[in-house]
């Protein structure tokens, strides 16, 4: 269907290809577009979080607003922004790095990121339809259950909808990994981010359902009069705790392990070497992966669970840091020995190290239950999971662009600006967050939308806000880069860097199809391998021949319409009941779109071997 | 369209006698399966004090899925070990879940 | 493989579900999927065993419970759980009528159970007035049972489509997979009801 | 140096630590400056965890610097192919043992100071003060269990002496933190009730802050805890006890304030030991240290939040404009005056 429209040029049929694409490529590039514009308001929401602390007593925005500030800030950051960032990277790579054509579902591929684009177009609505979450990130009953008007409303249904995506994206993965590797491609040749990936999706798999759970939970209490946070009628406010939480800490891993794969690659590229102890590291990604389920309960050792549970947890929670040390060092004799190339995405990386081994090292300090008795809920944990996330995933992401770009857009991100970017983010990174682990300790608690004065936390803050400003010149030179890559910078060869996985072995960008022949892997960095015996490119694994593809379809964007709307009706029913319309409308649109499915064959349509041989398939491009 | 139904399939008369045997094994498993039932609904009926009862019904409860999950849905025949793995780790998950719900959410 | 094959295969293979790559890719993310589902109603469960005695002015589970019910329930979905055990096999025999009849079976039995599950609730909410709202146990216990039958109503609305939708195709490697992974989702979500048969009412009976 | 931790305390690198660290902050006020039971055991762990961490930093900073420098790529090396090396056991054994070891020093104090912390067990002997902590949006409550004594916003409590909290909440979850003298623990609603312990070292007024997020005025739920002289404390046990919630104020316009209060606040707000309502205690209003947490006593500021609570404390229960200004001066001139006994916030100073 969309083959044949999208021959026809135009801006329409531009935008109906990406309406309807099931192009793991094209997918990729939807989520870094749309990941990187919620990156924008999330940073926005953070400068203006900082702008109200920059001095005691400010009232810049009032309480309520700082409230829902901080809430929307941390849901659009975790959410909207860094995960959609790590499917845009996942589906940019991993199929490559494996030597697939495609991924295993390439229409839930589709559906995942209309259903994740949904949830979050809802939830962004909040501000303009009455007010947004004002609960925190972490939506506590219940505080989150008794929060007047929609705001946490839009909350639930928004993470909801957007969950239901990411939790398809991770199967679609899992799936592709497992059985969509090309001959020779074993699990211990896989690349690490593809490990990574693969880990990463296991834990989408078995930590979104216990979101899932409480978010029904609370919608259910918010929306329909049940009782589960309701301690009047019998229930328990500790629950949602912990089903945030068996949910957030695996979270957490999920953001950082697919970065954790790109730095690997990374590191070994511009070290020229291959990666030192792969095979620890493997066992070390699969450990944090397996350890990251039995820890969660350190967000609460000041619940009150009793010193058995926070002796229990604090003590498995620092185990992670040896599988994450591990990592740590065979990073840097990875680079031992090599022949480091400092260009951008190492830049980054090489300042990922200190920075997160510092993030690390706080978290190790906030797992020693009792003196989290001190810590929590304090700026010392803002400090934590900043120099953690910030510091490992945000940096992971800007050195896996800027490494990845010429694969994704054929061309190199402009060298000079991206060091100019990397600077001021750096130093402005350390201003804004060194010296909050002092204000915490200092007496200063998160989520306060104002401190006294004489309190002595004035300077602190002054500092962390010109840091924060100094970021966001650091991103705003990021993002014109992009801009200025994009007109002016010249289309590079498909393997720019010298690389030593399959993804260099091919065109950049690639073909929709993107290997002509499937290529046989003999090892571990294969195209280094291949380079080594003075080969140009991979053997293939098969004769030329027909490539199967699968079509296009507009229905997966139709299925997250119709939850979007009945998402609205869902919110609205609490004040009246005409609203229930619109639920039946867009549960008819979902559920019509999904019998549509079923109803028709739709087997694909194959690229003849002649189209190939004549260069390639012109469906598209 | 064509009309699959019976269609001649000479050459899978071995496969056919392997499901065969399978349908007898499946057959097999269902009707332990009732008899765990009876079992557990009956000790409930009698009143065997609760102190008793409760690991009792929860073993019994695990073997009817292990049934259902190695014979009913396959998971013993070859080509399922990242099946396994999957479903197990699924399944310690959540007994680490229940476990964590019985016992640290009151104190 | 070309579209002919999979649509009109000269050939069954024993284990059609399994012949495709895409067969292959939608048996393996269906039981990653279940994996998934594992850690939902594991959570649901928990919450419901955290709450099981905050029932407030309800009464308590061994008052309410009876057994009758819940045995002919167990029986329906345990018996409709062979019978689809049965339409696979003919799957693998490829012998589509049969397949169907067993299929057709199964739905049956699955809404019979699905009838007795609403009179049952009907029945807590007149008689004992123990509703969704009544207390934080009544939220649990319907929530709990109440995806359990979520997931029941979604099977037999997909077994049924796939039926019918396929009536006049036959069998073919492009849907064998299908029917293969809605077996196994029905499956699944008996052994869901074995734990809630054993967690809910047994040992709420027990007390 | 109490407590089994002094020993360690004498080490090497922790003299330094510590005299750096608690150069941060203000008295009675942060976590850095520990003059209390809790907040001494944990600022001691902090000390024990910062120093491995600053071990384990060093040690991780000298190989990346030594590397970055070392292995940069010089100029005519760009055809040079480094040695692929796959890895080395022995190195990749030392750095999995070496963290191991360090994590299980940092584990054992951890584990006893938990359980140290959690023991709960002085709260049963005789003559031990229990008081039942309710957190509310936005003030805390204090109930002297077996005294009859009630008092918000102002915690009272002997020097050096343990003092047993149970905690709990009537709405949200709210967080009980006196960085200075203890950590902190939530107060849930509901029957999860915590426990916790506070000791204070020193005669003085600490700050006390909530901790978990409780809604737009989270940031304005202070309190105090006075730590006062034992004779002070049973002093003003014994003027608590002795409240008369009727006494009549001297001045007309205190009276006449008086009426007004009674019959306008009266439904949420109590004096003398009345059980805990929808607003706070107002014994011994005179001598509150802020009002409402954050104001200082002034009358013009609690004239100002007599008429607009709501502007002062965004989302708080107590409605505007229940009486006008002049109303509000006049209720104003009541509760200034009543002072119910001479142990106030600056009896704790005089030390
Ligand atoms: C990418 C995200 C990310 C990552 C990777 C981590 C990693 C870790 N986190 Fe963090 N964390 C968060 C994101 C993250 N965290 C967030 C968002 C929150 C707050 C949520 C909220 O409340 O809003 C949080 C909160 C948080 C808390 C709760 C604090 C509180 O609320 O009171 C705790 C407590 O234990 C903790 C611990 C840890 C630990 C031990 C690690 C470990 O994995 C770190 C391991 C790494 C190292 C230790 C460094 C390298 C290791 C070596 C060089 C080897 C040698 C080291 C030693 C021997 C120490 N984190
Ligand atoms: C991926 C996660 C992520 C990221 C990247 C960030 C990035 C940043 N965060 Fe944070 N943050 C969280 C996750 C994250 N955060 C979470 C989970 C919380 C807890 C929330 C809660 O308590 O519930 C939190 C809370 C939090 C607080 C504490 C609030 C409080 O407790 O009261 C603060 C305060 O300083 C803060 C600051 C910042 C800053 C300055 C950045 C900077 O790094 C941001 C840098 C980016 C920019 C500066 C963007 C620049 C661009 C522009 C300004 C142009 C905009 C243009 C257009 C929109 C067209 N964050
Ligand atoms: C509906 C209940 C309600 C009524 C009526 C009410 N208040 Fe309040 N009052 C509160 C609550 C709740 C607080 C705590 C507010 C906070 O700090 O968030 C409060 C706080 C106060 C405080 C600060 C107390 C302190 O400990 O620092 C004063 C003073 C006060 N009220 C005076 C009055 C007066 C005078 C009136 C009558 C004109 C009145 N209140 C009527 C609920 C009420
Ligand atoms: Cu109470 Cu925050
Ligand atoms: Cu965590």
């Amino acid at each position: 269907m969309s083959t044949a429209l999208a021959q026809k040029r135009g801006l329409g049929a531009a935008i109906w290809d990406y309406l309807t694409t099931v192009d793991h490529k094209k997918i990729a590039q939807l989520y870094l577009v749309s990941g990187g514009i919620f990156f924008l308001i999330g940073g926005l929401e953070a400068m203006l979080i900082r702008i109200q602390l920059m001095q005691p007593n400010s009232d810049f925005i009032s309480a309520g607003l700082y409230n829902e500030m901080i809430t929307m800030h941390g849901t659009t950051m975790i959410f909207l922004a860094a995960m959609p960032l790590i499917f845009a990277l996942m589906n940019a790579v991993v199929p490559l790095q494996i030597g697939a054509r495609d991924v295993a579902f390439p229409f839930l591929n589709s559906l995942g990121f209309w259903l994740f684009l949904a949830g979050g177009l809802i939830l962004n609505c909040s501000w303009f339809l009455g007010g947004a979450p004002d609960a925190g990130w972490t939506a506590y009953a219940p505080l989150s259950a008794t929060s007047p008007g929609h705001g946490v409303d839009y909350y639930v249904i928004g993470l909801q909808i957007s969950g239901a995506g990411t939790l398809i994206g991770g199967i679609n993965f899992l799936v592709t990994i497992v059985n969509m590797r090309a001959p020779g491609m074993s699990y211990m040749r896989m690349p690490l981010f593809t490990w990574a990936s693969f880990v990463t999706s296991n834990l989408i798999l078995f930590a979104f359902p216990a979101l899932t759970v409480g978010l029904f939970l609370l919608m259910f209490d918010r929306m329909f009069g049940s009782a589960f946070f309701d301690v009047g009628l019998g229930g328990n406010a500790i629950i949602w705790e912990h089903l945030f939480w068996i949910f957030g800490h695996p979270e957490v891993y999920i953001l950082i392990l697919p970065v954790f794969g790109a730095f690997s690659d990374i590191f070994s590229t511009f070290s020229t070497k291959r990666l030192f102890g792969y095979s620890a590291m493997v066992f070390a990604t699969v450990l944090i992966g397996f350890l990251g389920f039995m820890v969660w309960a350190h967000h609460m050792f000041t619940t009150g669970l009793g010193p058995v549970a926070n002796s229990i947890f604090a003590v498995s929670t620092m185990a992670i840091a040896v599988p994450t040390g591990i990592k740590i060092f065979n990073w840097l004799f990875t680079m031992w020995g090599g022949k480091i190339r400092m260009t951008s995405a190492m830049l980054w990386s090489i300042a990922f190290i200190p920075t997160f081994t510092i993030g690390g090292m706080t978290g190790v300090m906030l797992a020693a239950a009792a003196a989290d008795y001190q810590y929590h809920d304090t700026y010392f944990v803002v400090a934590h999971f900043h120099y953690v996330i910030v510091g490992g995933v945000v940096f992971g992401f800007f050195a896996a662009l800027h490494y990845w770009w010429p694969k994704m857009f054929g061309k190199v991100l402009n060298e000079k600006l991206g060091k100019l970017a990397f600077w001021p983010f750096f130093i402005g990174f350390h201003l804004t967050f060194f010296i909050q682990h002092f204000l915490g300790l200092m007496g200063m608690p998160r989520r306060y939308w104002t401190y006294q004065e004489g309190q002595g936390l004035d300077l602190g803050n002054l500092i962390s806000t010109v840091g924060a400003f100094l970021m966001a010149i650091g991103t705003l030179i990021f993002v014109y880069n992009v801009i200025y890559t994009a007109m002016k910078e010249k289309k590079v060869s498909g393997d720019p860097w010298d690389g030593r996985t399959l993804e260099w072995s091919i065109p950049s960008p690639p073909p929709f199809y993107n290997f002509k022949q499937t290529p046989l892997v003999r090892g571990l960095d294969p195209l280094w391998i291949e380079k080594q015996d003075g080969k140009t490119g991979m053997t293939p694994a098969e004769p030329l021949g027909d490539i199967h593809m699968p079509n296009g379809s507009f229905l997966p964007f139709l299925m997250s319409l119709g939850l979007f709307i009945a998402g609205f009706g869902f919110i609205y029913q609490v004040d009246h009941k005409g609203w229930l319309a619109l639920v039946f409308i867009g549960m008819g649109i979902t559920l019509g779109s999904m019998l549509t499915r079923s109803l028709k064959d739709d087997l694909g349509y194959h690229v003849h071997k002649e189209e190939l041989e004549e260069g390639g398939g012109n469906h598209e491009s | 369209m064509a009309n699959n139904t019976n269609s001649a399939n000479k050459p899978v008369d071995f496969k056919k006698k392997h499901s065969k045997e399978e349908m007898k094994q499946q057959v097999i498993t269902f009707a332990l399966m009732i008899m765990f039932t009876l079992v557990a609904f009956g000790l409930v009926l009698a009143e065997v004090t609760s102190f008793f009862v409760i690991p009792i019904l929860i073993i019994l409860a695990i073997v009817q899925v292990l049934f259902q999950l190695y014979y009913f849905m396959h998971m013993k025949n070859k080509g399922h070990s990242m099946v396994s793995v999957m479903m197990f780790g699924g399944i310690s998950i959540g007994i680490l879940t229940i476990i964590t719900f019985t016992t640290i959410i009151w104190w | 493989m070309s579209h002919d094959d999979v649509l009109n295969p000269k050939e069954m293979p024993h284990e059609p579900e399994k012949a495709t790559h895409e067969g292959q890719n939608k048996f393996l993310g269906f039981w990653f999927f279940l994996g998934g589902e594992t850690v939902l109603f594991a959570s649901l469960f928990g919450t419901y065993l955290a709450l099981n005695e905050s029932n407030a002015q309800d009464p308590t589970r061994s008052e309410m419970f009876g057994l009758e019910l819940v045995f002919i329930m167990t029986m329906l979905l345990l018996t409709s759980s062979l019978t689809s055990v049965y339409a696979m096999y003919h799957m693998k025999n490829n012998d589509f009528k049969k397949m169907q009849t067993w299929l057709a079976i199964t739905v049956f039995l699955g809404l019979g159970f699905l009838g007795f599950e609403i009179y049952e609730f009907t029945h807590y909410i007149h008689e004992y007035e123990f509703t969704f709202q009544s207390s934080a146990m009544g939220s649990a216990f319907y929530t709990l049972v109440g995806f359990h039958g979520g997931h029941v109503l979604f099977g037999l609305l997909w077994i049924t489509s796939l039926m019918l939708r396929n009536a006049k195709r036959g069998l073919n490697l492009y849907n064998a997979p299908k029917f293969y992974v809605a077996s196994l989702y029905w499956h699944f979500i008996d052994v869901v009801w074995v734990f809630i048969f054993t967690v809910v009412y047994l040992m709420g009976k027990v007390g | 140096m109490k407590g089994w931790m002094g020993k360690f305390r004498m080490l090497f690198l922790f003299g330094a630590l510590s005299l750096i660290l608690s150069g941060c902050g203000v008295d009675n006020i942060s976590a850095l400056k520990p003059e209390g039971y809790g907040s001494e055991l944990l600022f001691d762990l902090m000390l024990i965890s910062i120093a491995i961490m600053l071990f384990v930093f060093v040690i991780v900073m000298a190989i990346y610097t030594f590397v970055i420098i070392r292995y940069r790529q010089k100029k005519g090396q760009e055809d040079y192919i480094p040695k692929q090396t796959e890895g080395n056991k022995a190195l990749e054994i030392i750095w999995t043992v070496i963290p191991i070891i360090l994590l299980l020093v940092l584990a054992v104090p951890t584990v006893q100071a938990t359980f140290d912390l959690a023991d709960n067990s002085g709260s049963e002997e005789e003559g031990a003060i229990n008081i039942e902590v309710t957190g509310n949006q936005y003030w805390w409550h204090f109930n002297y269990k077996g005294q009859e004594i009630s008092t918000s916003q102002d915690l009272y409590i002997p020097k050096d002496k343990r003092v047993h909290l149970t905690m709990k909440s009537t709405d949200v979850i709210h967080s009980f933190w006196v960085p200075s003298i203890a950590g902190k623990m939530d107060t849930n609603p509901g029957d999860n009730q915590n426990t916790m312990s506070l000791e204070a070292y020193e005669e003085g007024e600490y700050l006390g802050q909530c901790a978990e997020l409780c809604g737009p005025s989270h940031s304005l739920m202070d309190f105090r805890v006075i730590a006062v002289s034992q004779e002070e404390f049973d002093q003003w046990v014994e003027d608590m006890k002795n409240v008369d919630p009727e006494a009549q104020p001297e001045s007309d316009v205190a009276r006449e304030g008086q009426e007004l209060f009674n019959n306008n606040c009266m439904s949420c707000h109590a004096i003398g030991s009345a059980p805990a309502g929808v607003g706070p205690n107002m014994t011994n209003f005179a001598n509150r240290s802020k009002i409402a947490g954050i104001l200082d006593p002034t009358k013009e500021n609690l004239v100002d939040w007599i008429v607009h609570p709501d502007e002062i404390k965004p989302g708080n229960q107590m409605p505007s404009n229940l009486v006008n200004e002049d109303e509000a001066e006049k209720i104003a001139e009541y509760l200034l005056q009543l002072d119910h006994t001479d142990v106030t916030p600056e009896s704790a100073e005089q030390n």
